[in-house]
């Protein structure tokens, strides 16, 4: 029960954190501001939800996989902002000169 | 229990449609973008949760082929974008 | 009070449509990609609402995440085109808005209508799982009881990639792509990862979610990440291997099926003692095949050919 | 199920154009051997399945041995038999013909390699949708059909081709998924997608619809009137060969499936009976006077494929909604005939084209080189679109007009007697041409190329005279195994 | 209401909006788009056909049907995005 109310916290305060990052995106003044608001808050939010669920899950097979994704996006919402941040940042470069 | 998970996976999907107005707006591809980006890995999230509410392991598969995907959309996009400028 | 996953359904249906006519009326033609990358998204979600995990699989690997991508490729290409060369009088949009209502109507009565009483073909698939060497139903369904549609499905994919060579000519070579260390890194770790992924997708298709198709779109996307990347290069000297590629999957499918036509049994008629290994080899190559393919119909043009692109992951 | 040692005709009807499509195209050297070889045995294995039905009336294989609703079935039927056999004749000499219209100093090497794989893949998906009995099978065929089409259409990757294939691209994609819209209508309600089960369905609003969505789709692929606009552009455009393919052939198989699905899932409305009838009778009218203003042969020949299909239809309108057995076969046999005749005309006409260099109608007969053959084999096969005696043209149109006649639909005939003049007075501009040869008093100029090349086309367009003195066999023929009106 | 229903409707009118795309719309790329939200329709007229009243177990077949149907369908696109290419490509040349 303990853990139930536990993971049901986790999971909404993840969702709050995907709210964040929305109004981030919608708020922020440029485009590298938005980065920065999105990938913390899909990173944190994404990072709560799967410890939620991890501790909701059945199986060890399943806690498995839910740590994989976990790895997955992160790892990916890393390299995508950084890719997405030098794209900007040369974009920007290219203007100014 | 679910109820509550439900509400949650609500505002999630309610929270993700509020980026659409960032995809529609842009101004730049790159922040269309990172709008997807942000659905893709709010779909994830959903995914999980749908998977522990509607009892179906095997939606974290779903889950993992989504996340795989974004990744491979994103670095689509950002070679074309390269591409593009030279 | 309803049921919230019934206002969850509801709000994601509003959200699919909402997102088909935005697709549809967006200026920028990135952002309607990107849109219709994530109508996609939301597609697959709602078919997993509809415990559709499969279909689910397929829509968001397939078709969306490799459309996208041949979407995003097609319009790098043709760039220059202007966004909306001929604009449609007004009269004429609104003619055909009122006869797709008039369609929509239509449909939407005879949809209401139907009561949903019949019982489909779950109880047959049900029944005769056990015979059919493979325990997920989905999977026994697209390579035992309708394998001539699935190998017919493999064969409209080799029309499309000879269809797909033939139609774009010339030597355009690509410029290289420096994308940096970290993606560099990024890529070391990734394309092994997703092989494991595509792998696992194709051998949990025998009793879960997951399959040949599935798989096939995950291998493809190791393809596409190596082609997009630059860390390989096709050249003509491939061109043979590519063609094999394309074709093995429905070399082998279909021979098994002819094949094992023989002692009174009837084409794709597998003997039950081999069943199961039968389906996971044809599982095996259509997998192969299918990432090959993919992966060409994503670079297009024939004579910088395909790798099979596994090895050089 | 025999218990005797036999091979699977069906079956290999499908399989062996398909083999040989993967031969052809791993292989590009020996694209064009290799292709024929297929075509060839294919035929062959057609052959013995004509002899397989003439003895035991319609062959049934259950693949998988599954079972209908379960399973998939091929059924070859006297109707489906026929067809193939159509497919496999004209196949032939469509691959001869291109044999050499495709012959190394022809055509780039490019263009032979391409155009096997497509053929036989076309060939393949025509034989798989003429024994289908199921419906999603019929979609996937379908595509697979489209896709060899398209690619066949723009195989010159000329501008004209390339936006003419585009057009038909979507053209074809949007009925193929108008019908699979219908065939999600029929699982809804039925739960079942085999020809057996849509026979034995109560009449339902779901089943309306999906029978309005799947004829949509079927009309346009098939190019009724309003929805014809594709055909023109990309048959005309299309090399000789691919033309005579897709003019010949792949618009068949949408009126063949049409013709199916009608019979076992009767349209809801006489009145809409009556309204294809009268987009048929549109299209010959607006078909003919397009062929009257068209400047170019290959062109005109592509609006007279709009008016043949026009004909068609209103052979399938008289049937009325009781199914008049006789109209069905005869627009059984104007299929038929058309499919001969059609591609005999568009071989001609690239004949024709190859020799004198260009195909402007009002130029022909001012050039030094008389192809005679090939005028003569346009003519000829003239002569049975128009529907002449005693070609398979008249035989169809006899059988539409007698049926028309005893039931008293006096406006069909009108219709049918409007379109044969119309299609006297577009053949008679080119015809005429051809006769007044004397414009120019200059020898009659060599024959280049094989003959083979002209004899091709010439045996399909006497086939397509001489059938017409077989219509009774062949009408026998196609009621074994009852596809008209009756439970397979 | 049930998902059934919500999501069968959401299909049909996704199919009626591509439909309306793919007569209206003149540029190349959204009528490919179009097109495919006509497939995703048909899609879910099978998916839901396949859920039925509350499921114990959805009915495979037209679960696998509608797998088949979106292979073919990345086929077709292929090959129409192609033709698009091309034709870009033949026309860009001309007016250089």
């Amino acid at each position: 029960m303990i853990l139930d109310i536990l993971a049901l916290t986790l999971i909404a305060l993840g969702a709050a954190f995907f709210v964040a990052g929305t109004i981030g995106l919608l708020r922020f003044p440029d485009t590298l501001c938005r980065l920065h608001a999105l990938t913390k808050a899909d990173g944190l939010g994404m990072g709560l939800t799967c410890l939620g669920v991890t501790l909701l899950a059945g199986s060890a097979g399943e806690i498995a996989r839910i740590l994989l994704i976990w790895f997955f996006v992160a790892a990916s919402s890393a390299i995508c902002g950084h890719l997405i941040a030098r794209h900007v940042r040369r974009a920007t470069d290219t203007e100014e000169r | 229990m679910s109820t509550a998970l439900s509400i949650t996976l609500i505002v999630i999907l309610l929270s993700i449609l509020g980026g659409l107005i960032r995809i529609l707006r842009g101004p730049s591809p790159a922040e269309r973008m990172l709008a997807a980006q942000l659905f893709g890995t709010a779909s994830v999230a959903m995914l999980l949760i749908l998977s522990h509410l509607m009892a179906m392991p095997a939606l974290l598969d779903v889950a993992l082929v989504f996340a795989l995907l974004a990744a491979v959309t994103l670095v689509c996009f950002v070679v074309l974008a390269e591409e593009e400028r030279r | 009070m309803a049921d919230p996953l019934l206002i969850f359904d509801a709000l994601l249906g509003v959200a699919l449509i909402a997102l088909a006519i935005a697709v549809l009326v967006v200026r920028d033609r990135f952002a309607m990609i990107v849109l219709f990358i994530i109508f996609g998204l939301m597609t697959a979600l709602a078919w997993v609402r509809l415990s559709a995990p499969d279909v689910a699989l397929a829509e968001a690997a397939i078709g969306t995440g490799l459309a996208g991508a041949l979407m995003l490729k097609t319009l790098h290409h043709i760039r220059a085109a202007p966004a909306a060369p001929v604009p449609v009088s007004v009269g004429v949009v609104f003619a055909n808005m009122g006869f797709c209502a008039m369609v929509f109507v239509g449909l939407a009565i005879a949809f209401m209508a139907t009561s949903l009483e019949a019982p489909g073909l779950a109880p047959q698939v049900a029944q005769n799982i056990d015979a059919s060497g493979v325990a997920h139903p989905v999977t026994a369904v697209l390579l035992n009881f309708r394998a001539y549609d699935t190998l017919m499905e493999v064969v409209v994919l080799l029309a499309a990639i000879i269809a797909v060579w033939m139609i774009e000519r010339g030597i355009e070579q690509a410029p290289a792509r420096h994308l940096g260390e970290i993606y560099r890194g990024f890529a070391r770790l990734a394309l092994p990862a997703i092989v494991v992924i595509g792998t696992y997708l194709l051998w949990v298709g025998a009793y879960a979610p997951g399959g040949a198709f599935q798989g096939g779109a995950a291998l493809a996307a190791v393809g596409l990440l190596l082609l997009l990347s630059g860390l390989y290069r096709p050249q003509p000297a491939h061109r043979p291997i590519a063609r094999l590629g394309f074709v093995l999957g429905i070399a082998v499918f279909a021979s098994v099926a002819l094949l094992v036509a023989s002692g009174g049994r009837l084409p794709f008629e597998y003997p039950p003692a081999h069943a199961k290994t039968l389906i996971l080899l044809i599982e095996g190559v259509v997998t192969i095949s299918i990432a090959v393919t993919l992966a060409a119909l994503f670079h297009g043009r024939e004579p910088e050919a395909i790798p099979v692109s596994e090895t050089r992951a | 199920m025999t218990d005797l040692p036999r091979i699977d005709w069906p079956t290999l009807v499908v399989f062996m154009p398909l083999m040989g499509a993967m031969l052809a195209f791993v292989c590009p050297r020996q694209a064009a051997g290799l292709g024929l070889v297929a075509v060839l045995s294919t035929a062959a294995a057609v052959a013995a399945l004509v002899l397989e039905v003439l003895a035991q009336g319609a062959v049934v294989t259950r693949l998988g041995n599954w079972g209908a609703p379960l399973g998939i079935d091929l059924r070859a039927d006297g109707l489906s038999t026929l067809l193939l056999a159509m497919t496999a004749g004209v196949g032939i000499f469509v691959s001869l013909g291109a044999l050499d219209s495709y012959a190394p100093m022809r055509a780039d090497a490019r263009t032979r390699r391409y155009f096997w794989p497509l053929w036989l893949l076309l060939l393949t998906g025509l034989n798989g949708a003429f024994l289908s009995t199921d419906i999603f099978n019929l979609y996937v065929m379908l595509e697979v059909i489209a896709l060899a089409a398209v690619g066949l259409t723009v195989l010159s990757g000329r501008r004209e081709a390339v936006r003419a294939g585009l057009e038909y691209m979507y053209a074809s994609i949007l009925g193929a998924l108008l019908f699979l819209m219908g065939v999600g209508f029929v699982y809804l309600e039925l739960g079942r997608l085999d020809f057996a089960g849509l026979i034995a369905a109560e009449p339902a609003p779901a089943l309306t619809a999906a029978v309005a969505l799947m004829i949509a789709g079927l009309l346009l692929k098939s190019a009724l009137f309003p929805l014809h606009f594709w055909l023109p552009g990309a048959h005309a455009n299309a090399t000789a060969p691919a033309s005579a393919l897709l003019s010949g052939l792949v618009v068949k198989v949408s009126l063949y499936i049409f013709l199916r699905l009608t019979q076992y899932m009767p349209l809801p409305d006489e009145l809409l009976v009556t309204l294809m009838g009268a987009l048929g009778a549109a299209a010959i009218l607006w078909g003919g006077i397009q062929a009257l203003r068209a400047e170019r042969l290959k062109l005109l020949v592509a609006w007279s494929t709009v008016v043949q299909i026009g004909l068609i239809f209103v052979a399938f309108a008289r049937a009325g909604q009781l199914g008049l057995v006789e109209s069905w076969k005869a627009a059984a046999l104007l299929i038929l005939a058309h499919a001969v005749a059609k591609a005999a005309m568009f071989l001609a006409a690239g004949r024709i084209k190859d020799e004198v260099g260009h195909d402007r109608i009002r130029d022909l007969d001012r050039s030094h080189i008389r192809p005679t053959l090939a005028q003569f084999t346009f003519a000829l096969s003239a002569i049975s679109l128009i529907g002449l005696p005693p070609s398979l043209g008249f035989a169809g149109k006899w059988m539409l007009m007698e049926g028309a006649m005893a039931a008293g639909y006096w406006h069909w005939i009108a219709v049918t007697m409007i379109g044969t003049l119309l299609s006297v007075a577009y053949f008679s501009r080119v015809l005429a041409g051809f006769l007044r040869f004397d414009r120019l008093r200059t020898p009659v100029g060599e024959h280049q190329g094989w003959a083979l090349a002209d004899a091709a086309p010439l045996i399909l367009a006497l086939s397509a005279l001489g059938l017409g003195l077989a219509a009774a066999p062949i009408l026998a023929f196609m009621e074994i195994g009852y596809p008209f009106g009756t439970t397979p | 209401m049930s998902s059934g229903m919500i999501f069968g409707l959401t299909g049909l009118a996704i199919f009626t909006i591509g439909l309306f795309g793919a007569l209206v719309m003149v540029e190349p790329l959204r009528r490919v788009l179009a097109l495919k939200l006509c497939s995703v329709g048909g899609g879910f007229m099978l998916v839901v056909a396949a859920w039925r009243a509350p499921p114990e177990v959805a009915d495979p077949v037209p679960h696998a049907l509608v797998i088949t149907g979106i292979v073919v369908m990345i086929s077709a696109t292929a090959v129409a995005l192609a033709l698009i290419r091309r034709l870009h490509t033949l026309e860009h040349d001309s007016d250089d």
